[in-house]
């Protein structure tokens, strides 16, 4: 579904990425994994446009999205969540939720202005409510998101994301800074969207937290892919290992 | 579907008509047009500043341009004055989509300063072209606004005239302010790598407000041209770019009815201090700071925020 | 070659101003719009102790800088500091907010007209080849660059200027390693306005001082400190030169009129083609 | 009883209000950059109406004065214009001081049905003739005719002007490009500087450079003050200024390099100088007397300029009293008023009355004004 080919990224004289090729496979959870620095962040960023490439190439369902400025990406069917949030902090979650409905359905400025989309407002109002409770956070829809909890807010932008109704998911970090109970709670959020039928990608430190979900690993250093595989391939894996000895415990 | 609030517009519109009847000074219904200018062209500017992020100090510009293009076209070359509107629109609404396309892409004090210094030029330009605008000197002999008969030549009439679009303004605002659109720039100012990454053009879409509110901030510079029938650069001029910065502020970035009460409070300072006139800078500067320091959300905000704990 | 020599005068002041932009901008990241109502200060107080109480250059001179950095650190501690939600559009505010005030008061302190500050010294006119420059023009020359100068020094050897640096580089960083980030904030404000009085104390007996003179003057400046790219030091000396050259060969080719507007065309077109100016690093990008 | 009380109080005051007095606006620039020009006008007007209210008013109805402050801006001026003619219902309205204002509120004054009697130079004020409005100073092309006319006399050709871009310069310009080509005069340079301008070196070494036998600057404010200091760093010898730096003020900004500019000036500011045969002599003096005894600050042209509206209006409302009609043709038949400007002789084609003689070349020495030899 999602094929990298030989991403070479540069900022200024730093080598980023360097030569860096996966595929993501249609329907199933795919984990990019590596220490600090090793450019995972900055491989989502150039899935999804923010950062161009000095070479290699981008395809999304056989199309080239190398080039494609970040709005495009979405709208060929990529939809991610960041490491900080992004939530609005002056709306209230629901009225975030918003953000995906609109990038979604770019519902007519002038139809919305003149309130001729009654059905249409009722319509989103109700998917609004079903994926927020898909979430779990009904509770604290009408809660601005700085007064509520971490955990919860990390639920939440799933939703959000969900809901604009993507083929490929990037997640950034989803389970940093949660607490054990969150960590469960959100890869059982994250197993129902891949049920649904929604491809993942996810960048995550937590090996743990990949072990019970990833099908398959591209571990990076250092701006270099040095591994790839199953969970269990990767798990031993000497140059991965080599990797974490003295960085994280893997 | 949010439900739009009529009262503050119905509320206007009594309010208008009421002093449009029983006032009869000239006087007074002029000072009530221009504030209504005045809360127009804040609006518009909150539009970009409280919605949308786009810090723009160079409004006047706009407002000069629409002002100058009515003027020009009544006065040397005669014109109905009703035709002269759209030109004006669309020649700021161009104006601002070329300078916006490179300006736009900046941020935070660059962006600031880019627009001052658009505006900064344009004031120049007005000046220094004084075989197209009058220089400083000013352009005399703007001409009356009249359509299928009617009339706007005399101040009562000219303040129904803007009381009816001044109200219609606002109810489209109102419009605005619940719909889909609102929620997208909120957003776009909030966090544009987000809208992004949610599918909004986020260049496309603040260019397209920038060089609307331009438009828009031209036409009420058009109505106030037909008013004063008599323009000059120096009511365009860097200090009426900051006075719309202050009158959004105080009345509150981010509701619909700061730009409205922002101006109204600081519109009415000249003329209840014009004997002490020393001092209206100075309630300028000092409403300003208090705001920004202490009242984030102005007083439109704070009044919200009231509302909402008695509810 | 008239132009060379009036411009160096301005682009001197130019010079100035731009330095005092970016040490603010250096150590809080924030620009101050009020940075040109600190060199009307400047004039004003020269104006105040030299020709109304009458006290010799050399004395009222330091005298009127002090005042300055004093104004200036009570300025950072009313509006910066008290300012609850720092956000950018807010900061840029409350700088506006603060220069109507400082105006305001100067134009009830010293009235709304022009005021003559007198000269330093007798003027004279010395004949240089292609023109002519007077003796104030080479004092207001000579002492910019004597000031700038200092400055650097001051940036590069002693500790504030250490810790204004290291401030800009990571301010939590800086915080760690026992820097007292506010205080250098503080401290930026009050050399800063320092800086821009010293400029103001300068151009005063050729130029007049009066209230409203600050605007054009911090327009200029900030015009200058982006050409020569915002946060390098000898960039916004070489900015402020430039842009009075500019500024000065622009009266020479075109109607004069036009002159001020270069100012801005100027800041345009940096900001277009190159954000960070002619001599500055190239900003890293943040998503 | 309350009611009929009221009734009776309301009439009371409609018949002093018609009777007793009658009301005179006043729209002057008395703070903003053109403060030396409006300052000395609104202290004038007020030092004249509390004079002739001390000597029983104009045929027994006292002049209430409505003055408000148009710091100079146009669109103050409208504003204070439209409040003076229908808030405060005067009959006539002295000012405003700029010429630009003075534009500004051109239209309305017959619109409101208000005569008005600008204190501004310029003679774009007066043509095309406006039945309600009227001017109390010299023109500008009245101050230019006197400038080439000295510049003949002393065998200059060659004029080199540099002229301030606002209302007063722009028109200056005018009057100057159409009174040289008259007197035959030939414009060798043509430049302009910003009313907040700190430097014009680059304009005045161009100048330089076209080796002009005379400079002539116009403006007001500061901004001519400096064009002196620059000219004198320059080397720039015979520089010729407006009238609207016929002040003190002036002297003072610009200090040593004053010394030797030559302007036309009306006769007040050489008052003492002139001899006394001069007709106009009496009255100078007396103004001159009066005004700095009461302020003790030197006269100013511009003083006198609002002396004349003053007294224009005291003598036509004298002949008219409240019928606005009669007092338009008694304001448009002035004849041989000798004011602190010059001899006023109105027509129903000039509104301004005065001819180049009002003006005498003057020049700077000292510190002092003195008469051009």
């Amino acid at each position: 579904m999602l094929e990298v080919r030989d991403i070479s990224v540069r900022f200024g004289g730093v080598k980023a990425l360097t030569d860096v090729s996966f595929t993501v496979k249609a329907g199933s959870i795919s984990a990019l994994i590596g220490p600090n620095g090793a450019g995972k962040t900055t491989m989502f960023n150039v899935v999804t446009g923010f950062v161009s490439p000095v070479a290699g190439s981008v395809k999304f369902m056989d199309k080239d999205i190398t080039k494609a400025k970040p709005h495009r990406v979405f709208n060929s069917g990529i939809s991610r969540t960041f490491q900080n949030l992004n939530i609005i902090p002056e709306l209230s979650l629901r009225e975030n939720m918003y953000l995906g409905i609109i990038g979604r359905d770019k519902p007519s400025v002038l139809k919305s202005a003149f309130r001729l989309n009654k059905q249409y407002w009722k319509t989103t109002s109700d998917e609004i409510d079903t994926f927020l409770e898909f979430a779990g956070v009904q509770d604290f829809q009408h809660h601005r998101p700085s007064s509520v909890p971490y955990g919860v807010l990390k639920n939440f932008e799933m939703a959000r994301a969900v809901i604009s109704k993507p083929k490929l998911l990037l997640l950034d970090e989803p389970a940093a800074g949660l607490n054990m109970a969150e960590k469960e709670r959100l890869a059982g959020i994250v197993r129902k969207v891949s049920a649904d039928g929604i491809t993942i990608l996810m960048v995550e430190h937590d090996m743990q937290f990949i072990s019970s979900l990833a099908q398959y690993v591209v571990c990076l250093n250092f701006g270099e892919k040095i591994a790839c595989g199953t969970y269990d391939e990767i798990r031993n894996n000497q140059a991965v290992l080599k990797a974490y000895l003295g960085d994280e415990d893997a | 579907m949010r439900k739009i609030n009529p009262f503050p517009a119905l509320i206007a519109a009594f309010i208008l008509a009421a002093v449009g009847l029983t006032v009869e000074n000239e006087y007074y219904l002029g000072v009530a047009v221009i504030i209504m200018i005045h809360a127009l062209n804040a609006t518009g500017l909150n539009i970009l500043l409280g919605y949308t992020g786009i810090i723009s100090i160079g409004q006047a510009a706009f407002f000069g341009i629409g002002a100058y293009i009515s003027g020009v076209l009544s006065a040397t070359y005669g014109w109905n004055a009703l035709l002269t509107f759209p030109v004006a629109f669309m020649g700021a609404f161009i104006i601002a989509y070329i300078i916006g396309w490179p300006v736009l892409r900046l941020h935070g004090h660059y962006l600031a300063m880019a627009t001052l210094g658009f505006g900064m030029i344009i004031y120049i330009l007005m000046n220094e072209m004084d075989f197209i605008t009058g220089g400083p000197s000013g352009l005399m002999g703007i001409g009356d606004i009249e359509f299928f008969g009617l009339y706007f030549g005399l101040d009562q009439a000219y303040f129904v005239l803007m009381s009816v679009y001044f109200v219609f303004v606002l109810f489209m605002l109102e419009l605005f302010d619940k719909s889909f659109l609102h929620y997208k720039l909120k957003f776009i100012k909030s966090s544009e790598s987000a809208s992004n990454s949610y599918g909004l053009d986020t260049v496309q879409t603040k260019l397209l407000v920038f060089a609307f509110v331009a438009g828009f901030t031209a036409v009420n510079g058009s109505l106030y041209a037909f008013f004063v029938h008599f323009i000059s650069p120096v009511s365009f001029s860097l200090k009426y770019s900051i006075e719309l910065v202050a009158m959004a502020t105080v009345g509150g970035l981010g509701y619909i009815t700061g730009g409205v009460i922002g101006a109204v409070i600081l519109g009415l300072v000249p003329e209840l201090f014009a004997s002490a006139e020393d001092y209206e800078m100075l309630i300028y500067g000092g409403l300003l700071a208090v705001c920004v320091m202490f009242v984030p959300g102005g007083i439109a905000g704070t009044l919200s925020r009231l509302r909402k704990k008695d509810a | 070659m008239q132009f060379l020599y009036s411009g160096l005068t301005g682009g001197s002041i130019y010079a100035l101003v731009a330095l005092g932009y970016n040490i603010i901008y250096n150590t809080t990241g924030l620009i101050n719009f009020a940075q040109g109502e600190f060199v009307m200060l400047g004039g004003m107080l020269i104006y105040t102790l030299f020709a109304v109480f009458g006290m010799p250059f050399i004395i009222a001179f330091p005298l009127a800088v002090v005042t300055a950095l004093i104004v200036g650190l009570l300025f950072e501690r009313v509006f910066i500091n008290l300012v609850r939600v720092k956000s950018d559009i807010n900061l840029i505010t409350v700088t506006i907010a603060a220069s109507i005030l400082l105006r305001d008061f100067a134009m009830h302190i010293w009235g709304r007209d022009t005021v003559t500050v007198g000269e330093f010294m007798p003027v004279k006119s010395i004949e240089l080849p292609g023109g002519v420059i007077s003796n104030q023009s080479i004092m207001v020359i000579a002492v910019g660059a004597c000031i700038a100068f200092i400055l650097h020094l001051f940036l590069k050897r002693s500790k504030y200027g250490r810790a204004m640096r290291a401030c800009f580089d990571d301010m939590t960083a800086a915080g760690i390693c026992g820097i007292n980030a506010v205080m250098v904030r503080v401290m930026s404000f009050g050399v800063a306005a320092a800086v821009g009085a010293a400029a103001g104390v300068l151009i005063s007996p050729i130029t007049f001082v009066t209230y409203d003179d600050g605007l054009m003057i911090g327009l200029k400046g900030f015009a200058a400190a982006i050409l020569g790219g915002l946060g390098s030091f000898w960039g916004a000396v070489a900015g402020g030169i430039l842009l009075g050259l500019l500024e000065s060969f622009a009266a020479t080719i075109m109607p004069s009129g036009y002159k001020d507007a270069i100012a801005f065309v100027v800041i345009l077109l940096i900001l277009f083609v190159k954000p960070a100016g002619l001599f500055g690093k190239r900003m890293a990008k943040r998503v | 009883m309350v009611r009929i009380l009221a009734v009776m109080v309301i009439i009371l005051s409609c018949l002093t209000a018609f009777a007793g007095e009658v009301k005179l606006g006043a729209l002057f620039s008395e703070t903003g950059p053109a403060s030396y020009l409006g300052h000395p006008e609104k202290l004038t007007a007020e030092m004249l109406v509390a004079e002739i209210n001390a000597a029983g008013g104009i045929n027994g109805d006292k002049v209430v004065l409505v003055s408000y402050d148009t710091q100079g801006d146009e669109q103050r001026t409208i504003n204070y214009f439209k409040r003076l003619a229908t808030k405060d219902k005067v009959f006539a309205v002295i000012g405003p001081t700029t010429t630009g204002s003075s534009l500004a509120v051109k239209d309305l004054a017959e619109k409101f049905n208000t005569p008005l009697i600008s204190c501004a130079a310029s003679a774009t004020i007066v043509t095309p003739v406006n039945k309600y409005v009227f001017k109390t100073p010299q023109s500008d092309i009245h101050a230019a005719e006197t400038i080439f006319k000295y510049m003949k006399s002393k065998g200059m050709k060659k004029a080199a002007i540099i002229t301030a871009q606002n209302g007063f310069g722009v028109t200056g310009r005018d009057a100057l490009i159409e009174g040289a080509k008259v007197q035959g005069i030939e414009i060798v340079s043509d430049e302009k500087f910003g009313d907040k301008d700190k430097d014009m070196t680059s304009q005045l070494s161009k100048i330089k450079s076209a080796s002009p036998d005379a400079v002539i600057c116009w403006g007001v404010g500061p901004a001519p003050a400096i064009v002196a200091k620059n000219a004198k760093d320059l080397g720039i010898n015979n520089l010729f200024m407006s009238h609207g730096v016929a002040s003190m003020k002036f002297v003072e900004l610009a200090g040593t390099s004053a010394d030797g500019l030559k302007l036309p000036a009306g006769r007040l500011i050489v008052a003492d100088r002139l001899a006394d045969s001069d007709p106009f002599k009496p009255v100078l003096m007396q103004y001159k007397k009066d005004y700095e005894g009461k302020f003790n600050m030197p006269v100013s042209a511009f003083g006198g300029h609002a002396y004349d509206a003053f007294s224009l209006f005291k003598l036509a409302y004298e002949k008219s009293g409240a019928d606005k009609d009669k007092f338009l043709a008694a304001l448009a038949g002035t004849k041989n008023f000798k004011g602190t400007a010059g001899e006023f002789n109105m027509t129903e084609t000039d509104h301004n009355g005065l001819t180049s003689d009002a003006f005498i070349m003057v020049e700077i020495r000292d510190g002092k004004f003195e008469i051009a030899q």
